[in-house]
């Protein structure tokens, strides 16, 4: 099955990141495929490469770049809300892009399933 | 269609508002601070065993595990990260009441 | 990122039932105007947008709504222009309204313009209860809140 | 003192809770989405009527005005930003129930 | 930033009373973990600290949180070390705990040592009424929430 | 009378750091000073330069560093919680200060009142 995400806040505020990360894991362990994670609203913050979190804890920004190295999954931070909330190319982390909040109505049309993470 | 509830509902309507709307025949998935709402000895709990006649009320078990917490209402199914994929490949649509 | 990873996806034909749920109240978060961006987005889709008015969500078509005091975007108006994109569906449960006071009368006017009826202007905004919204959601492909 | 409260009483518990502590002679300021509290015409409105024996309830006025309301109970006191800055030097200490 | 702006106050000898209100539950938002940080510096000041715990803030005390499988830092232990900063009141409402059916004996054990009694160890945690935590509320000089 | 502020929430995804922005400036117009603004959680994000939002919407980063310069306030970023959401000197903006949580209980015992705006 092909499974779009869409995450609404950002990493460690609100677990939203996480539960997302591990359903997607989970899905990809179980044969799914997960075609995009759409990062809108606070979500465009999980691409912030700046992120720096203590050594004890998970690292959601790197977690996520990996995961979509690993699994060819898209990252799609909106524009939009990456340019109100200062999430631009200069600390884009890597296996990120920036694009419009179209990919999010598209990934809508081409999954099978869209799931939203959020507050 | 599976409904995600991901807040308290002491401190949230979230989940009486998903209550509200989930039709026989649907699936509610309680997850982060919504699995307090799977829990025994609460305001809830009869609401839930009321619910379960009509939807199916799973909680997800890792969320359960952080919060320190395991006395489940009887017919609350538990699952795992696997599980609440395997629901999302038997239901459509994913709504999320955030 | 890599080159290898794919980011066009097929879409060609594709029309499916998109529901945009709005539980939550304007201004004391950014979810109803981010929403709202991207529901106009969605229009440019050709696909068959809902969107859904519930619990204080229903405060976010409330008209009147003034911001210059707080010095916020006032984005309430933008629910007028819905129409001009020719997004036809905009339900609001009426427990919900109900429960606040409210009336569809307090509402912004939301209409568009039918085609198979020549171009009648109709009105948007569709007051039902909680069990026809429940009907409503079984029936989409997608649902996206926030 | 004084309670702060921004939440809508429809989503959440924070204003149910400020009144169960308020005690006589303090007060509480409803901004942001709390000022939804202080309409009439909803559940709360009784409270809050019975409430304003013991406390002082205002509500911040550009938050009523951005929001498109104005029907406030009697009794309620409606501030500027001015207003609250008053409330905070007459008590002490300043709460936010988030 | 410019020099002339002042970054020290003056703060000798002040001892103020300051209360910690926890409301939130743990682990779906990051609150309760950055409260316990903002808590622990906060002993190093010598100012006479209180914790309060209500609503679903009293699940932040439950024992037995076990975050392996979220994949998130457990800070539950740190409330155990409370008592090595020389914090001693952690005021829990009873009917928060009574309506989430809990009694103190599922919380983390808080124990600190009182100078005053020949350093004997004791409960740091106090399960107290909402009407005593109203009474404790009034008496702060700052109230500090999240 | 002095005041401390303290922040919860980044800019724009919740109406505190307006709240809080709109408080500072009635205070200092009744007389008032206020010492120092605390930017903490999400708050962090309120010092983000990169923050571009629309241009018919109020700019929150900038607005906090011209009232801090006009009256002389102390805009302290929490280093851990900054860390953890990647707002370091990299990206700070102009009026902001970054350093520890101790600046929170210091300006709680320094001021006369202490307020909290959050979620």
């Amino acid at each position: 099955m092909k499974y779009g995400i869409l995450i609404n806040e950002g990493p460690f505020t609100h677990q939203a990141s996480d539960t997302a990360y591990q359903f997607t894991k989970a899905a990809i362990e179980k044969g799914h495929r997960v075609l995009r994670v759409f990062f809108y609203h606070d979500g465009v913050n999980n691409a912030n490469a700046l992120s720096e979190p203590q050594s004890d804890d998970r690292n959601l920004v790197k977690l996520w770049g990996d995961l979509a190295k690993e699994h060819k999954i898209d990252l799609v931070v909106c524009v939009a809300a990456g340019l109100r909330r200062g999430i631009k190319d200069q600390v884009l982390a890597e296996g990120f892009r920036i694009s419009g909040l179209g990919q999010l109505t598209e990934i809508g049309m081409a999954a099978d399933r869209l799931l939203t993470f959020g507050d | 269609m599976l409904h995600l509830v991901n807040k308290s509902p002491f401190e949230r309507q979230a989940f009486e508002s998903c209550l509200g709307v989930a039709r026989k025949g649907s699936a509610i998935l309680l997850i982060e601070d919504g699995v307090y709402a799977a829990l025994k000895n609460t305001p809830f709990e009869a609401k839930v065993t009321e619910a379960i006649k009509d939807v199916k009320i799973c909680v997800l078990g890792p969320d359960l595990e952080a919060r320190g917490v395991d006395q489940v209402i009887e017919g609350v199914e538990v699952v795992d990260y696997g599980g609440f994929v395997d629901l999302t490949t038997e239901h459509n649509p994913v709504q999320s009441w955030l | 990122m890599s080159d290898d990873i794919e980011t066009e996806f097929e879409t060609e034909g594709v029309e499916k039932k998109f529901m945009f749920l709005n539980r939550k109240a304007p201004y004391g978060t950014i979810y109803a105007l981010e929403m709202l961006e991207t529901v106009l987005i969605s229009a440019a889709f050709d696909q068959d947008v809902s969107l859904v008015f519930m619990d204080d969500g229903v405060y976010q078509l409330k008209k009147g709504c003034d911001t210059k005091s707080v010095n916020m975007k006032n984005f309430s108006s933008t629910y007028k222009a819905l129409g001009d994109y020719d997004i036809q569906k905009l339900y609001v449960e009426r427990e919900s309204l109900e429960a606040r006071g409210l009336t569809v009368d307090d509402l912004t006017e939301v209409v568009y313009e039918d085609e198979d009826d020549d171009w009648a202007e109709k009105p948007a905004i569709r007051v039902v209860s909680r069990d026809e919204i429940a009907v409503l959601m079984e029936e989409q492909d997608v649902v996206i809140s926030a």
